[in-house]
């Protein structure tokens, strides 16, 4: 699982990292994304989800995406019911506590058609950063003893040549494209994230490539005035897409909540039949609208207004 | 559920566990129960009291009413004194920054090692569950309090699959298999305050909630409990306690 | 060179990591520093440098402590003369730039009564990201083949077990105590850094004790209106002083730059004699005055005024 | 300094250097002829080029006549596009984002290994320098421009203390030690362009400057030199480069 470092090395060499206007559509972004590509996600459960991109990425009929996240929600769900990934690597896969576990999560592991790959939620985090740092593993002292250990591939035990203790070594990830949403960036991928940063900077860095939805993008110079927030560096990224409301139905921190209305018709839906609910979800939501416009309108104005609402009282205090 | 006269069985679990705070520690709450416990603690009896979430975020407050839906949305970061990465707040527990975790499961055993991956057998399993998330992470490297529901399918002989290591296989298995640190502190159920031996690491039973016998307890478990030999009572539930829990939770989305 | 992890996580429980008013005076916090303790300092070369907090060590008459700082200033002059240190770890040790290699540092460690110990950058930040991690090594790719490795206590090389690479593990850094000074804090000990951040958040993780050294103390609830720039939490802190001006004569991203005048004074006192020079300049600056804003008078008001409006002006833009 | 006529060995050190560069590159960059370097040449031929520095900045934009008196104040952040800490901008070497460092070093040998620590025996030096700072990981993890006045008593047989490996001992030793990647590219010289023979290593000549003969350039070097067959002739600075440099520098701080 970890990448030669020669490999990384020469492609991420072979990368245009010049300061250069990255702005694109969608459907041009998914294009840099081929299919058995391991995909990485930003956010974590409903926040900072890049929905769009998924979104995006169904419609173009991605397949045999691996796909790695911190936690995965629903997003994990049509990305098994559409066919565009098998294999999950993830801490938790749930819609989220208050709807407990998810039915489609199930019926397809269950049923052995899709992988649910389960490290501890920290060794996710470390192997990100390994891969953000440039190095093969980091040690970490968790997951020791369990039996998570004997079905994932990758961690080696070993004595610490320094103090003697039993340590588990992690390997990097180094995802071949990381899809990760923020509030605000700049044409050539300068992004500032507010609120939570979950492992959205070390899975850029740790990427092969990236590809930023926005809620808007700013001026490169609205940028610079801020430096010290700025959190990824364009020299990162490779495709810049504006998406307002980008996560829907999951939230955006400062600026949207979840839209919990669909999240419980979604529940709902699942529930009375998990595989034929995700797909007639998919046909609706995904596959049938316009754009990503009509995909919003499908949500609903009152509920725009609603998330948008109780999304920005954050800075209301 | 059980309910013991005025209050709910989860009620019960939030003030058992509150009660097994102290002021000034550290601890990483998961919504619901968790979170609940010690908000009550910092209003009763633990001001200083650093609540931790997963999602990233170090000492928020709580307000009553808006209780987050889980620990990684903007809800959880009302005025918190940090918002940080999933991965560094993760890592405050192998920097030895907590002092407990609160942690939950499908199924415990003896020796307090948690399942939340797989009902039956983890190659072809009944349930997929939703898995370990930071679980694994808490009960591997700091103290750990685990507030379940007692039943029987839930107390069991043997866990199906380890998600969350205890005391492993018991005595110094935990400490032999690199866990140097923590392990599983109390466990906390609607019959019973639990502990674990210090020798053998199996679990025994510390206190007894008010009107429950030794047997219901052990009826309810699935393995051979141990028993200290003077058997404590725990204090009921005061109003002050329960009325915490219903300012905070007015909805009873999680004291039901 | 690697703390054991059970005295690493035993030492950390029975800190004080409650929610608690850390306010006092730089001789209060000075009492924190025990003879032979490993000090960290924050910021690197002429930026944030924690001056106030190392002139009060220099005036409690604090002896044999190690110091360790990503680069190495007038401080580590100051440090040697006084007899405070006589050992600094550090990746380059010298005045700055503009005013060539240090004399004082020169005279100190070619006489043999002083130890420079040098690591390269990157290796001394992984070093203190490792104890911020609380893990005992973290690997790296740098100072392989270099005589580097071999005048410094600690690194090892291995063969990764993943991929066969030749690593070397730099070992983790948990200094005694931290001295660190930022822009703003709270009197719980909430850190907020503007601008360039340095190695100082992980060094703030790795101490075993942090003392804040902050040009004001703020209301926690400021602190609470955006969480998200809070960069050392209070749960790490120990000690908050305030100092205004407590980088002079180095700078304070935003609120002043180097006070040139005084740097010059002092490489040309230094440059004529380097034992003699550090100790008329100690004994001047560090000794002499009554209290730190005597030491501010001795700089001059027309220093101060014009740092102030050089330090401002990054935020004209 | 050598002074080619109507400009200074230190302006032509930056010229030389700057067209090294290439456009879409990202440069780690000191203070003094470095930065010069990157300036000009965004400024003529590379508009996309970045510059790092090892204070913690990435993309910043000089301002003429406020070059930052090092790289790691606040000056140095003049409307960059990120700050980020010196860990991580140095951590971007290793991970592979750099495609040129520049360097410099009190000695330098056949095979591109650069001393900064110690005149003389490292026990008992005769003087102790700053030290590698970044230089060691520039060395390390990327290609390197070194960029020095060309003396015997700086290219010498061997360096006093290897800081920053180059070749390390010629041949595939570099490679052998572990520093799979980068390695010296060019040594850029008021004398010469220099490069490094693809198979043993060691120095060569690549192209003299404006009025310089082979010889001069051996006679000012410790160890024998490779002569490419056909050595090449640079281009004297234009009127625009040195025009750009002096708008930069007004005060001839660096380029004097």
């Amino acid at each position: 699982m970890t990448k030669p470092y020669a490999d990384l090395r020469r492609e991420t060499e072979t990368r245009d990292r010049s300061l250069r206007e990255k702005v694109m559509s969608l459907e041009e972004a998914a294009a840099l994304v081929d299919d058995g590509d391991h995909v990485a996600l930003g956010g974590c459960t409903l926040s900072r989800t890049p929905m769009a991109m998924i979104w995006a990425l169904i419609r173009a009929r991605k397949k045999d995406l691996v796909v790695s996240r911190s936690i995965t929600s629903t997003e994990g769900d049509l990305l098994y019911g559409s066919g565009a990934s098998r294999h999950v690597m993830t801490s938790w896969f749930s819609q989220g506590i208050v709807w407990g576990v998810s039915r489609v999560m199930r019926h397809y592991t269950e049923t052995g058609r899709a992988i649910f790959e389960e490290w501890s939620h920290m060794a996710m985090g470390v192997r990100y950063r390994a891969g953000a740092m440039g190095v093969p593993f980091i040690p970490v002292r968790s997951m020791l003893g369990s039996d998570l250990t004997g079905r994932i591939d990758g961690p080696k035990e070993m004595a610490c040549p320094f103090t003697g203790d039993r340590l588990l070594l992690v390997p990097a990830l180094n995802p071949d494209v990381a899809l990760i949403h923020v509030q605000r960036c700049d044409a050539y991928g300068n992004a500032q994230m507010d609120g939570l940063p979950f492992m959205d900077a070390d899975i850029a860095m740790a990427a092969n490539r990236v590809i930023l939805t926005t809620e808007r993008i700013v001026s490169n110079s609205q940028i610079r005035r801020a430096p010290d927030r700025t959190r990824i560096p364009f020299i990162t990224v490779d495709a810049v897409v504006e998406a307002p409301y980008g996560c829907a139905p999951h939230e955006c921190y400062g600026v949207y909540e979840p839209f919990l209305p669909n999240l419980d018709a979604y529940a709902a839906l699942i529930g009375r039949d998990a595989e034929a609910g995700v797909k007639e979800y998919l046909e609706r939501y995904v596959y049938q609208p316009r754009d990503w416009v009509a995909y919003l309108d499908l949500l609903g104005m009152d509920n725009v207004i609603d998330a948008a609402r109780r999304g920005r009282s954050v800075y209301n205090d | 559920m059980t309910d013991n006269g005025s209050h709910s069985a989860a009620e019960l679990l939030a003030v058992m566990s509150s009660r097994s705070l102290e002021d000034g520690q550290t601890v990483f709450a998961g919504v619901g129960i968790p979170l609940l416990a010690a908000t009550l603690a910092q209003r009763i009896h633990a001001p200083g009291l650093t609540i931790l979430f997963e999602g990233g975020v170090l000492g928020p407050f709580i307000v009553p009413g808006e209780l987050p839906p889980s620990t990684n949305e903007q809800r959880c970061t009302r005025q918190a004194n940090m918002v940080l990465s999933n991965t560094d707040v993760l890592l405050l527990l192998q920097r030895g920054y907590v002092d407990i975790g609160f942690m939950g499961g499908a199924q415990i055993d003896r020796y307090g090692n948690l399942n939340s991956s797989y009902i039956g057998d983890a190659e072809n399993p009944k349930i997929r569950l939703p898995g370990t998330g930071g679980g694994n992470d808490i009960a591997s490297l700091t103290r750990m309090i685990v507030s379940m529901i007692h039943e029987k399918r839930r107390f069991v002989e043997a866990v199906d699959f380890v998600t969350s290591t205890g005391y492993w296989h018991g005595g110094t298995s935990r400490s032999d298999s690199g866990l140097t640190t923590g392990g599983p502190y109390r466990v906390i159920t609607d019959l019973a305050v639990l502990g674990f031996d210090e020798e053998t690491r199996r679990m025994k039973v510390e206190a007894l909630h008010d009107g429950v016998e030794p047997d219901q307890v052990q009826d309810a478990t699935g393995f051979e409990l141990m028993f200290d030999d003077e058997i404590g009572r725990t204090e009921p539930p005061t109003a002050d306690e329960l009325a915490v829990l219903r300012e905070m939770d007015p909805d009873r989305v999680y004291i039901a």
